[in-house]
This record gives C-alpha cells, structure tokens and sequence, in this order.
C-alpha cells in the first residue's frame, strides 16, 4: 500500500515535530521503513495503527531511545536524531511510555519529584497545578506516600500520566493513555488533555500532543489531526473529522467493523 | 463451582477486598468491573493464589483452597491471564504455550526422556498458538512481540491450562481493534462450551455488555452490586462511580 | 662428558607467600653462589636451577614437583614456602625416589609422622623455635599465658612450647579463629587471667599470617605489669616491636646476630646487590644452598639418590647460622636459636632484636617425631 | 547419527566451528596421554577433566535454573574429603572409595537440600551473598576439624593398587607411554566425565529441564502455570550438588591429596562463575570448551609469560609486567576481556553465527 | 504541606533494629560479668563497628543506589591503606611529632590522599569495568572481581608483595584510661569519622533529589533519562564516591591494622559482605546497623566463647536473616 498523499490543506498550523524518510532496526530486525510524519503545533496528533505497526517504536525513536538508521527527526526545524536521550528530553518534550516506566520502589510523591526537572523538593512545584491533577486522578492523593509499584494497573497509568504533565511541556509523547483505565477516568483524561492543549489559565503556552491510541472513541474525541501506521510506514495521514466521517477509510486502514465498537 | 466467602485483604491499613462473598457457577461469564484500583486484579490474585488472604475462603467445588500455593490451586484448575503480561521473555511463542501444555499433564518432573520427543505436546501446544493466530511467529522470542500480540500469548497460556475456571484480567487490554475480536471470540467458544466457569475484568463496556451474563461490581474492595448486566449498568454506582456519567461538568 | 645437575626450586613465586618466597629464592641463589666459589659447578656438573611457583597451592605444587621430577628430571628438589604445600610434596619424593629438600616449611609433621627417608630439612621446625622460646622464657617465678591461632598449627606450637617450659607457670592457653581483625576481646580475657597473679606476667604469642595481634599491647598491660613475648619475623613485621622495647623471645635468624664468615658474607653482598640486609627466609635459602653443595661435594658429583641420602645423613655444614647438622634420625637440620631482647633505635625503622645468648641445638631436646 | 543426536540428548552443537572444537577437545583428552607426554600435561588433561564435569553441574544451576550460588565448591570439596577421609581411615581399595563417595553424596544431599529450601526464603541475591558466607563458614569448619580433614595441610592418601601410579600392566611402554595405574585412572576419569557430562545434557534437554529455563526467565508465571518452585529449584540444587561432589571424588582420585586449598578455595569458585561466562551460560557445551581453555590458560600462562619476560628483559616497566610473577594480573585481564566480549559466552557467540547446523 | 491533607499514615521511623543493638549490649553484661571488661568489650566493639561501617558504607552506597554488586570494592579499600603508607611515609616528621595537630594533619593528608586515589581509581573502574554489566548481576560479580585481581596485582607492583608497615602517629597510638576501663585513643579517632561519614551519606541520601534520581535510574534507567537528566554522569558520581569512602576505610584500616598488605582488601570481603546482608543491602542505615551489631557480637563471643567468634558473624547474619528475610532495614523490592 502505497502511503497516501497528505491531504491539501490538511496542515494548518506548522509542524512541531517532524519525522522525514525515518528508518529503525532492533538488532538485525528493520521495523521503521521510512516514517514521515508530520505533528502541528497546538494540536492532538493520534497515531493510530494494528499491533506491531511501529507505533511505539516511532516514538522511541523520536526520544532517542531507539536510534534511527536514517532520516531525520525535527523539533521545531531542529535536527535532534543524534542527541542523546536527556537532550531530546531538555528540549521540552515529556514521555509517557507503552509500559508505563513508574518507578516502582520510589513512592508517587517521589514519582512526581522527579519529572519536575526544574524542582528542588515539592514546595517548588506549583501547587495548583498539582491540585489539578490530583483532582484528576484521585487515586493518586489516596496514595500519596505508598511506593508506586502497589499501584493498581490503571492508578499506574495515571500515576505514569500525571507524570509527564506535572510541569507545562512543548510536547507530549504519550503511548496507549487509556490502556487499562476505567471509562470515568478516560473522561478525565480526555479532559486534561484539551485542557492541556487549549494551553488554559495555568498553561505558559499550548502544549503539543502526540498521542497513540487503540481506543477510536477517545481518538475521535481527541484528536485533531490523524497518522494511521501499518508495517513501519505511515499509511494515512490527515485531519480527524475527515477520518472520523469515513467509515470506508476507517475499515480499510484499522480494520475497524462496526461491530467492534458502539 | 468457585465461591468466596467473606474474602479479605488487608495491605497495612488499606483494605483492598473487603468481605466479599459471591459463587460463580460452570457454564456461565461474570464480568467484574470497577473503577481503578477497586480490588478487582487483587480478588483475581486471591482467588488463584497469589496472595494470601487475611480472612475468607476460596472454595472451589466444595474443596477449601484458601491456604493452599498458586501451582497447586493452577492443578485444581484455576487459570489466570494477567492484567500486566507475564511470560517468559527469552523463550519461543510455542515453548512459552508448550511449557503451559506440559504442566497440564503433569510431564514437568522427567529428567531423562528428551522434550522434543514429546511430540503431543508440541502439537498441542501448536494447535493453541494457532487459534490466537501466532502463527507466524511461533518461533519468535516472547519478548519481541509488539504488545497486542503479548496479550494473545498471555491468552494463549491460559488455553493450554484447560482449566475449569478463567480468569481474564482485561485480557483485550492495549489490542487493536481488528486484533480484539480473536480474543472474544475464545471467550464465546469457550462459553458455548458450557462446562467452564469464566471470569471477566474488562473496562470495555461493550464487550461487557455483549458477553456476561452476570456482571459484579466491586468498589473501594466491596461488591456493591451484583446482577443482570442491563439492569447492573443502569444502576447509580455504576453510572456515577464507573462510568462517571452522573457528573455533569465531565460531559 | 659431565652432565649438569638440575635442581628444581617450588616456592611461592605468586600467592599469599610471595614476599616469603622470594626471600628464599633470594638466598637461595647466593647459597649456590657462595657455596661454589662462584663457579655454579660441583665435580666439574653443572648446577642448574628450575624454578616453580606453586602459587601456594598443595595440588599446583604436587602436579609441578612431579612434573619437575619427572618431565625436567630434576635430581633434586628444594621448596616450599608453606607447610601445606610440603606436605603434599612429601609423597611426590618418595614416589619418584628424589630428595626433597624443605625449605623453609615450617610444620613438625615434615620431619614428623608424614616423613619418608627422602625427606631433608634446612629449615627450623615448629618444635625449635617453641622451645628455643620455651628456654628464653623459662624462669622460675614467670607466669606466661598463650595467645595462638586457632588451628593447628597454633596448637601444635602452643603444645611443643608448653612441652619445653620447666619452671614457668603456663595458667592459660588463648586461641583466636586465624581471621581475628579484633583483638580486645581476647586481650580482656587474657588480662583477666593474669592480672591478679604474682611475679612476672608474659603473654607469649604465636602467631603467623593476617592480623596484628601485637596491638594488644595498645590496651595498656603495662598498667598490670604484664608483659609480651614472641619469635622473630620477617623485618617489615617486626616493625611492630618498636612498640615493645624490651620484649625477649627466641628468633631463628637476624641478619645482626650471627657472627660468622658465612654471615658476614651474605650480609654484606645482599647490601651490596639489594641495598638492603638479608631477612628472615633470605638466610634459609642459602642454607639449603650450601647443604646441596656440601652433600653434592661429599658424592663427588654424583646425583644418585641412596648416596645422596648416605651422604647427607648426619653431614654437618657451614650456614649463615653457623653450623648445620643434619640429624640422622629425621632429617632435620639441628642448628642455633637466638635469645633476642628488643631495642628501639631510630635507625631502623623495626625493632631491633638484641643478641642475648645463642641457645646451642645441644640445649634443645628437640623430640624426634617421625616413625623410623 | 541418530545415535550421536540421543546421546547428545538431541541439542546438537547447531554451529559447524562449535562442533569442530567440541571434537578436537574430546579427541584430544582422550588420546592426552599418548599425544601430549609428560606428567603435567597428563596432570592439565585431567584437571579440565574435572572442571568440565564441575562447570556443567553448576550451569545446570546458573545457567539453567538461573540461581547464583557461591556454594558450589562446598559439595565439589565434600566430595573431595569423602574419597581422603575414606581412604586415610579405612584400608585404602575400591571399599572406601565406594565408602567415602556414597558418605559425600548422602551429606552433599542434606546441606544442598537445606540450601535449597532457604533459597526460597530469601531473594536471589540474599541466596548468593548467603551461599558466599555459608561456603566461607564451611571452609573455616573444614580447617577447625583437623582431626579428620588434616586441616590446613589437608591429606595424603593412597588409593587401590589398581589405580596407583607404582603398578604396572605391561612390561613395555606402550606408544611410548608406560601402562600403568596412572594411566588407568586417567582413562576412568574421562569415560566417568563422559557419562557425567552426556547425563547433564539429556536432564537440562528434558522436560524438567524446560520447567529449569522458565523458572529463570519468570518465576512468578512458572508457579502460576502450576510448576512449585520448591519442588523444582530444590531439585536443581540437589542434582547440581550431586554432580560437583563426584567431580569432587574424581579431582581426589587423580590428586591423591585434597585440602581446602585444593577444593574449597573461594578461587575456585571464581573460576567456575568464570568459566560457565566464557563457555555460555545455560549451554552444557560451554563448559566443556570453556574448562578447556581456561585451564590451560591458567596452567600454561606462567610459561608463556616466562618467554615473553625474556624477550623483553631490558624494558623497564614492560618487563616487570610481563614478569611471570605476574601472570594473575594478564590472566585479570583476560578474565574481564573475556567477560566484555562474549556476553553470550563462546558457545552463544559461534551459534549466532549460524554456520550449519 | 496542604497537598497531602489526608495522605494514608507513612511507614513510621523503624527503631527496633538499633533497640536490638542495645538489647545485644545489655544482654551481654550478666554474660562477660565484670563490668569494667564489659566496658571496655562494648566501648572497643562499637567503635570497631564504625571502622567497618566506613569500610562497608561504600559497598552498600553503591549496591543501594545502582544495584552494582562490587566484588572489586576491596581493591580501593587497599589502594587507600597503600597510598597512607606513603603519604605517612613522606610526612615522618608530622608522624613523629609529639604534637597531637602535627599528628592529625598527618593523618588527615593521608586519609585525603587516600579517598582522591581511591576515587580517581572508582572512575577508571566505573567507566572500563562496570559500565558495560550495569544491571547483570553475574557480569559485574565477575568483572568486578577481575578488576579485584588486576588491582591487587598492580598494587604489589608498585608497592612490592611484602609486607609494608603503617604506624600510627605517637598522639595516636596507646589507650585512654577511664577507671580500668582502657580505650584505644585511635578507636576515638575512628568514631569521630564514622559518625561523620554516617550523618553525612543520611543527609545526601534524604534531603537530597540525588538519592531518589539515582535509585530511579537503577529500575527504568531509560525513563529517567527520558525525563531530561543525565543519569550516566550521576551513576559516575556514585560510583566515585563509594570508591572514596572505601578509599577513606583502607586508611581507617590499614592503620588499625598498622601495616598493609596486597590481601588487605581481599581479607575483609567477606566480613563487609556479611554487613551489608545483614543492614539490608543498599540501605545505610542498616549497614550502620549492621557495622555495629558485628562489631560488638564479635567481641562479646570472642570474650564469653572464643570458639564460637569465627561463626559468630554468620550465625549473627542467619539469625536475622531468618527474622527479617531482607535484612534489618530492607531496600524495596530487591
Ligand atoms: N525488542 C524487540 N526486538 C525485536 N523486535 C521488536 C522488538 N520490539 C518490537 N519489535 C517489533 O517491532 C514491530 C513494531 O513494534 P511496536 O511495538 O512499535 O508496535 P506497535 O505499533 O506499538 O504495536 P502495539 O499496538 O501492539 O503496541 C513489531 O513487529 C515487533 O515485533
Ligand atoms: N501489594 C500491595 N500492597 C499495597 N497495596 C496494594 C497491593 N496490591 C494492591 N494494592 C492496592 O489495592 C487496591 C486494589 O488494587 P487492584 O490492583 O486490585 O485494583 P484493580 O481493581 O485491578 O484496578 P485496575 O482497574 O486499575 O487494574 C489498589 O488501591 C492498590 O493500590
Ligand atoms: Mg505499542
Ligand atoms: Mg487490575
């Protein structure tokens, strides 16, 4: 299948972060083929795709924590395909991985600490927003002081969630948010990221997402602009409604009938 | 037939299941759902034993399992998929089912006969991987699966247990949505089937909807409420506290 | 044509032993230098040297004795460092019939019930340096208490020491496990046993390897009048004695006591070649040097074992220590001990053992052990 | 074929250059004594026999079962003690050979069973640093009971005339090489490594030996597809101590001595770990080549260096490193070189070669 | 602060392991009777335990926050007493001195050089040996312990293979008496910097982000790295500074011991590994605890039963490990 044209017009605000022609190889396998992808700024980017499309490995590899073979990531027309990890990190980018990576022996306080980067201990963290997101995620004042790895499944999401939005960010990686979370709490999370992308009262500037997700109904509610993977390429990409509206499309990039979801 | 009574655990001072009593009959799917961190992967764990409970029983067919370890209750015939995916990274696809299929039939203490020679449980075990269509990478390290086909071998383990009880722990969690429905449909042969008493924690809540035909709800450890899933659903706690519907401003 | 002698030397080149090792090496080449006249030949052979590291270990020093014996046909044999070593040697000797000169091993079993006739020994024995310490310690009137290691060695000393003593009290016996770091909890008890007894009060210590269990002296024992004892040792440890001005004991050799041309020789090329003075082990090796030398001479060259032995079995010779005899019975050479009292001088950086009487092999009823 | 494929319990070398080493290191053991005279050959051959039988029980354990003991030489001396003790107390023949090893076996089971179970209890590394002090404990008791060990100095003993290096079967050199007990008791000790070593390879190819993997790879999935850890783990550490103590039993009948030096040595575990890393872990096969080479390493270093030193005698601080007095120090270099780079040790890294199978 | 208004009750302050060392202490009283051997058994004991506490603070700092398990830590224990015996060596005159300031000095230049050789050592090893095993226990035992080995043969290199006496300086050498009671005036000395290096590794540990950035890196290194921070420099750090404080703990050692071998190292491997078992490996705190327990119990066997004073340290470590199975103050999950 060849990758579709991006659609005209479809790219309204200048893109953020760009991946050109990316190429990636875990030992001797090669799982990217040459991802282009484009994420504008101020929006929700879904990144959609089966198991085993390359999604996660995308963005690794944005993070540097796989390395590119060839091509080029740009943030904000910055190569940044060669820096190191904690670079990409310092250039105002927050991660939420597929498997979570709570510290499980540090309690969620401590969790918490350490993804504020420019915080010393807790009294420099501002507080309001932290009332925010522990309003967001209640479960995580209950266990304030408990190590993070007695956390339920879904607390840890939100814990891992809550995490990467403790300080406002440029960018947001965030890997299957609402893997494991109950449908009170995908809410919630839909909410904190409009929130968080609208860059509201708290927000020193918009904040920038790009967000994989399995789940079409968080997609559609979400996202604004929309990449579908398949076998490491980017197959499709456009604006959300315009996917949202296709059912044609949806059934032939996601596999997606209409029996598998209300 | 699987019964607890009055379950409990205690973690310092938080109790994570509290007082629950309920039976689960063969041939018919209860799904428990709740909201995070409600006690459900916990029940499961004191149900197959992972932990051990403060006070309560686990009973299954009239026998008492309460103090007895995971490998035995497994033997009884309790099988567990995990909410967060357990397998044994460095083997194959079909060692990891393999080694299920060999613990079923009590093969794990031969030290002198050689593993490939034991050509039915490689077929069998083939057979399961199969059915998850994995086909294709039988051969393949556990740990370089992409997640959705990790949860498919989680699954798959389960299978080859062949046990009388399931417990799925969201076992769809993270699956693509064309990968979702391999899954349902074990969960409805297996069901179909008749013999087997299953046990469903899903966030989904129309998969829910679709397959149980009892749902429980647990919450802050406790089973709230308990019953046909329509009118389970339309119930306030579930509304309020699960689906989050009752508060406005999250519309 | 005449052939050369091969003698084979294990000793501890690596391993915990190594400083000791060396000594003797040391000593051992200057023994051969000296013994003939610098030419390296006896009867017109040749004298060759193979050396062997045993590492410290019985079994690497088995497989290379035999190995030396048997692939490099050696015709005689000179080592090891550590008793544990010799006496896995020990069969290795009789099995290929060679002589095993032991050197400077220390263990009474050597000479004792683990003999066999092909067995010599330059180096002194567990038994000499006890009752060497025995008689320079043995008063009427003097109240001594052991400190040893808790093993067998320290045990078979403690008892060939008790053995010796005649007029001394021995009141009691402490032993330490050989990995003691702490020395307060022994010193307490051995205070407490002492303090209220009357006369002189010697704690007298046996003890080799790790540990320092002369600090116990830091615990003020002068406050109860009680005084330390112990052997020589190699200079770096008796650096220790500086502490201790005016402790007695019995010591093999130090390279200020002896007064004999062989002495003064060894001394003064050592400075020379090393700028140092010969230590402990350094004496041992020549001794073992000139023995071969001397035996080798008697034969006229010849290196076949029973003359060897015939040869050896009752031949005296002249040591850095004066005269060596090599006692019929068992093999052990017979030779002088030093009664030594401690004087700190600045000039050393070690307590300076000061001649008191050289205690003569005829004053050490040394018990022969071995089954002949 | 099929009979080599059964006997090596179906897991084959899978790698051509694997399989030719594997064949020049048995073949040369086997024919040590005619193709490498001389006593400390003989004395190296014997030794990498031993340790191969050593290293492969402990991979059994390491490699397989994934428990880190430090333990190991505790059964390995015990077997060791059980043929000196044996042979120094009874009348030295065949009697107290069988005498001293079935005592070894039957108190290597108790302790290996005690171990086993306190693995249980603690965590992986609480185990390791445990068995570290346990062994260090044992080492200390073995030198306290001097009456019956010899302590220190540890024992001399003889053996069955049969095996003892003074009998003679034929009058004349055969090949050049004496027939003689020497001889005898080489020959027992390789078929004996042999059958050791093809016995270790069908149980960690069996399906016990599957249950081995998994317990390493995830404990906790193992117990919950129904393997009890207690049952299979103290099972490893039984079979493993089983093994060592006759590799024991073989080091002693070769050495006619044994000490704690000689069996028990902190040392010598450190070799072992080293071993199974270089040879593979989790491989059998790694402990064959693995034993080899490091013990030739070890033993001919020395000489090796002996010529270098020579070579180099008038440089400085080169010649005082290359002085053989310090080939611990290049075999410390080889050792973490090794370590470095075969990360999946020698028999992993010519596997993913993929030359044939 | 206000966030946390009804946090669930934190884990309070567990005391009882440092009441068990009293008990031990009070215990023993009746059993050694005299009171002033008494005395002088605890006094010597608890001091002892702080010479071992410096030695083993280093191993456990490591263990704790990088999970690397250091086979290799003696060889710094040793390059520190060595390097004391020289730095010692060239300041005879201060070490001569009859003045307590001239003796001091001595003494601190020497533990200073000692800590910076050690340490400059720490980095070699982290950067060539550790690096590459970080998160394999097996590998780093065995490349550690290679590192041991090439160490301690470099060390006898330099130094030679015999034995290199370490004097203490006069001011510092003999007892103090309280009534009968005798007190070894270095122990003081010991005592002062053990508590010193104890309060200060509690404070970095606790007040400190470090500590909690560092035992981060060790479960999901690449998330904290992809929070921003350059773990890999913070790892360097630790690992130096652990090599540091047994940098400091060979200069401690050697002159307790008052001479030095190449073994010095290798001989207290076990006994530093038996501590930080039994504190709990990786918490300070327990390898205070655990210092100091050994310390005593070795004393007080060694007085009532010297017999049982060679196993005195492992029965001491089964017997706690049977009662709390992680050590006194267990670090989570490990
Ligand atoms: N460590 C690894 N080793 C080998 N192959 C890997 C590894 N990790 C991932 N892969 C392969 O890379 C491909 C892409 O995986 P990736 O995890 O990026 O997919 P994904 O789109 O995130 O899937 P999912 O929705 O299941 O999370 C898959 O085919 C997977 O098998
Ligand atoms: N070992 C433990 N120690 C302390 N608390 C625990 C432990 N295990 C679980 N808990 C707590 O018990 C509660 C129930 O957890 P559980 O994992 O059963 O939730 P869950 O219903 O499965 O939630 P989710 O839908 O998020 O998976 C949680 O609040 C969790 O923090
Ligand atoms: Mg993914
Ligand atoms: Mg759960």
């Amino acid at each position: 299948m060849a990758p579709a044209p991006p659609l005209p017009g479809a790219v309204v605000a200048p893109p953020l972060l760009r991946l050109e022609g990316v190429h990636t190889h875990i030992g001797a396998y090669h799982i990217l083929h040459g991802v282009d992808l484009a994420v504008p700024e101020g929006e929700v980017t879904m990144l959609l795709g089966r198991n085993g499309a390359g999604k996660t490995t995308t963005l690794r590899t944005v993070m540097g924590l796989w390395r590119a073979s060839a091509g080029r990531v740009l943030l904000a027309e910055r190569p940044i395909q060669a820096l190191p990890t904690p670079e990409i990190a310092q250039a105002d980018i927050a991660y939420v991985p597929e498997n979570m990576g709570i510290f499980g022996d540090l309690t969620v306080r401590e969790n918490l600490l350490l993804a504020a980067r420019r915080a010393r201990s807790l009294d420099d963290l501002d507080t309001g927003r932290l009332d925010w997101l522990l309003g967001l995620f209640p479960a995580l004042r209950k266990f304030w002081l408990h190590p993070a790895g007695k956390l339920s499944g879904g607390q840890k999401q939100m814990l891992a969630i809550a995490r990467a939005m403790v300080e406002p960010r440029r960018l947001l990686l965030i890997d299957e948010p609402t893997k494991g979370l109950a449908p009170a709490m995908i809410r919630n999370l839909i909410e904190a990221l409009r929130e968080v992308r609208r860059g509201g009262a708290r927000e020193e500037q918009p904040t920038t997402v790009l967000l994989v997700e399995q789940n079409f109904m968080v997609a559609r509610a979400l996202g604004d602009s929309v990449a579908v993977m398949d076998d490491g390429r980017v197959v499709h990409a456009g604006r959300m409604t315009d996917l949202a509206e296709d059912e044609a499309l949806q059934h032939r990039l996601l596999g997606l009938s209409l029996a598998a979801h209300q | 037939m699987l019964e607890t009574r009055d379950l409990t655990i205690r973690f310092g001072g938080h109790t994570a299941v509290d007082r629950v009593s309920c039976a689960f009959h063969p041939g018919t799917l209860t799904a428990i759902v709740g909201p995070n961190g409600a006690g459900k992967t916990t029940y499961f764990n004191l149900i197959s034993g992972q932990l051990g409970a403060s006070s309560g029983q686990v009973l299954l067919d009239g026998e008492d399992l309460t103090r007895m370890a995971a490998p035995l209750r497994t033997r009884r015939g309790l099988g567990r998929a995990f909410q967060l995916t357990q397998l044994f990274p460095t083997l194959s696809v079909l060692e990891n089912v393999r080694l299920a299929v060999q613990s079923r039939r009590g093969e794990g203490l031969r030290m002198l006969s050689v593993w490939l020679n034991h050509r039915e449980l490689l077929d069998e075990a083939m057979a399961i991987v199969e059915r998850v269509r994995l086909t294709r990478r039988a051969d393949a390290p556990a740990a370089s699966l992409p997640h959705g086909d990790q949860r498919k071998l989680e699954v798959a383990m389960l299978m080859a247990l062949r046990p009388k009880v399931y417990l799925f722990d969201e076992p769809t969690a993270g699956m693509s949505v064309d990968e979702v429905p391999v899954i349902l449909d074990l969960i409805r042969e297996l069901k179909a089937a008749g013999q087997h008493t299953i046990l469903l924690v899903e966030h989904k809540m129309d998969v829910v909807r679709e397959l149980a035909d009892r749902i429980v709800v647990l919450h802050n450890g406790q089973r709230v409420a308990d019953g046909e899933p329509a009118t389970v659903i339309a119930s306030p706690v579930v509304q309020s506290a699960y689906l989050g519907l009752a508060m406005p401003e999250a519309a | 044509a005449p052939q050369e002698i091969r003698i084979a030397h294990v000793y501890s080149r690596t391993g915990p032993l190594e400083a000791y090792g060396k000594q003797t090496q040391t000593g051992f080449l200057m023994g051969l230098d000296y013994a003939t006249g610098g030419t390296m030949t006896v009867a017109g052979r040749k004298l060759v040297v193979i050396e062997k590291d045993d590492q410290g270990k019985p079994d690497v020093g088995k497989s290379l004795l035999a190995a030396a014996y048997g692939d490099d046909k050696a015709d005689i044999a000179v080592g090891p460092s550590s008793s544990g070593v010799a006496l896995a040697l020990l069969p290795v000797a009789e099995e290929y019939k060679k002589i095993l000169l032991v050197e400077p091993a220390v263990a009474d079993s050597i000479t004792g019930d683990k003999w066999n006739k092909y067995i010599f020994r330059t180096g002194r024995n567990s038994s000499q340096d006890a009752i060497s310490n025995a008689v320079a310690l043995d008063r009427p009137g003097t109240v001594i208490a052991t400190l040893a290691q808790d093993y067998a060695f320290g045990r078979d000393g403690v008892k060939a020491f008790k053995d010796a003593v005649k007029k001394a009290r021995i009141v009691h016996e402490e032993y330490l496990p050989t990995t003691t770091t702490d020395f307060t909890a022994g010193a307490q008890r051995l205070i407490d046993k002492l303090k209220d007894q009357p006369g002189r009060k010697v704690i007298f210590i046996i003890w080799a390897g790790a540990g320092n269990p002369f600090k116990i002296a830091d615990l003020d024992l002068k406050r109860h009048g009680i005084e330390i004892a112990t052997g020589g040792n190699i200079l770096p440890a008796m650096a220790a004695y500086k502490a201790l001005p005016g402790m007695e004991g019995a010591t093999y050799y130090y390279f200020g006591i002896p007064k004999n041309p062989v002495n003064e020789w060894l001394v003064a090329n050592h400075y020379k070649q090393f700028k140092a003075p010969p230590d402990f082990f350094t004496a041992g090796g020549m001794s073992a040097a000139i023995a071969i030398v001397e035996a080798l001479k008697k034969t006229g060259g010849d290196t076949a074992t029973p003359r060897l032995i015939k040869a050896m079995e009752g031949m005296s010779f002249e040591t850095p220590k004066g005269r060596m005899t090599f006692r019929a019975e068992d093999h052990q050479a017979m030779q002088s001990m030093y009664h030594f009292k401690i004087k700190v001088d600045p000039a050393f950086p070690w307590g300076v053992p000061e001649l008191v009487r050289e205690i003569k092999p005829e004053e050490m009823a040394i018990p022969l052990r071995n089954k002949r | 074929m099929t009979v080599l494929r059964s006997l090596l319990s179906h897991d084959l070398p899978r790698s051509r250059v694997l399989a030719a080493l594997l064949l020049v290191t048995v073949l040369a053991l086997a024919l040590a004594p005619f193709v490498f005279p001389g006593t400390k050959a003989l004395n190296v051959a014997a030794k990498i026999l031993v340790f191969i039988v050593l290293v492969a029980s402990y991979d059994l354990l390491l490699g397989y079962t994934g428990i880190v003991s430090f333990a190991h030489t505790m059964f390995f001396g015990i077997g060791a003690y059980g043929v000196a003790i044996a042979s120094t107390r009874m009348e030295p023949g065949f009697a107290a050979l069988a005498a001293g090893i079935g005592g070894a076996l039957v108190l290597s089971l108790l302790l290996a069973l005690v171990i086993g179970l306190f693995s249980l209890r603690v965590k992986a590394i609480f185990f390791a640093m445990i068995t570290l002090a346990v062994a260090a404990a044992f080492q200390g008791l073995a030198s306290q009971l001097s009456d019956f060990t010899g302590g220190e100095d540890g024992l001399n003993f003889r053996l069955p005339a049969l095996l003892s290096p003074s009998t003679e079967f034929l009058e004349e050199p055969l090949l050049g090489v004496s027939v003689d007990g020497r001889l005898l008791s080489y020959y027992l000790l390789f078929v004996v490594a042999a059958v050791l070593v093809l016995a270790l390879l069908r149980i960690v190819n069996s399906p016990f030996g599957r249950v081995l993997q998994a317990i390493r790879d995830n404990d906790f999935r193992a117990e919950a597809i129904g393997y009890r850890l207690v049952t299979y783990r103290t099972l490893s550490t039984l079979l493993a101590a089983v093994f060592a103590t006759l590799a024991g039993a073989l080091l002693a009948i070769w050495l006619r001595y044994n000490g704690p030096d000689t069996s028990l040595s902190f040392e010598i575990m450190l070799d072992i770990l080293l071993i199974v890393v270089i040879g593979g872990m989790g491989t059998i096969y790694g402990a064959v080549l693995g034993s080899a080479l490091f013990v030739l390493a070890q033993s001919y270093l020395q000489d090796l260096m002996r010529i270098g030193g020579a070579a180099v005698a008038d440089v400085p601080v080169l010649s005082q490193l290359i002085a053989p007095e310090r080939w611990l120090l290049w075999l410390g270099v080889l050792f973490v070189l090794a370590v470095y780079h075969f990360p999946t040790g020698l028999v992993g890294r010519l596997r993913q070669r993929r030359s044939g199978p | 602060m206000a966030l946390a208004a009804e946090p669930v009750p934190k884990t309070r302050f567990d005391a009882i392991p440092l009441l068990l060392i009293v008990a031990v202490a009070l215990a023993a009283l009746p059993l050694v009777g005299s009171a002033t051997s008494w005395a002088t058994l605890t006094i010597a004991g608890l001091a002892m335990g702080l010479i071992i506490f410096v030695i083993a603070s280093g191993l456990t700092l490591v263990f704790g926050l990088m999970d690397v398990l250091n086979f290799g830590h003696g060889v710094f224990i040793a390059l520190g007493a060595f390097v004391a015996t020289t730095v010692m060596g060239a300041m005879g005159g201060f070490v001569a001195s009859p003045s307590l300031a001239a003796n001091l000095a001595a003494v601190a230049v020497a533990a200073l050089a000692g800590i910076v050789s050690a340490a400059a050592l720490g980095v070699v090893f982290e950067r060539v040996l550790v690096r590459p095993v970080y998160g394999m226990h097996l590998k780093q035992i065995l490349i550690t312990m290679g590192g041991m080995i090439i160490g301690e043969e470099l060390i006898t290199l330099v130094w030679g293979a015999q034995m290199i006496p370490l004097q203490p300086p006069e001011s510092l050498r003999g007892a103090l008496l309280i009534g009968d009671v005798a007190v070894e005036k270095f122990r003081l000395l010991a005592v002062i910097v053990g508590l010193a290096v104890f309060v200060g590794l509690l404070w970095l540990l606790n007040r400190t982000k470090l500590g909690l950035l560092i035992r981060a890196g060790v479960q999901d290194r690449e998330m904290v790295e992809s929070l921003g921070y350059r773990i890999r420099r913070l790892f360097v750090a630790v690992f130096v500074a652990g090599s540091g404080l047994a940098g400091l703990g060979g200069v401690l050692w050697g002159l307790y011991q008052q001479s030095v071998i190449p073994q010095i190292g290798a001989q207290v491997n076990t006994l530093i590994f038996i501590v930080i078992i039994i504190g709990g490996l990786g918490s300070t705190l327990g390898c205070f605890a655990g210092a100091l327990l050994v310390g005593l119990m070795a004393n007080y066997c060694g007085f009532v039963a010297p017999k049982v004073a060679l196993f005195s340290n492992i029965a001491l470590m089964v017997a706690v490990l049977l009662w709390r199975p992680q050590g006194l103050y267990p670090v989570s999950s490990r």
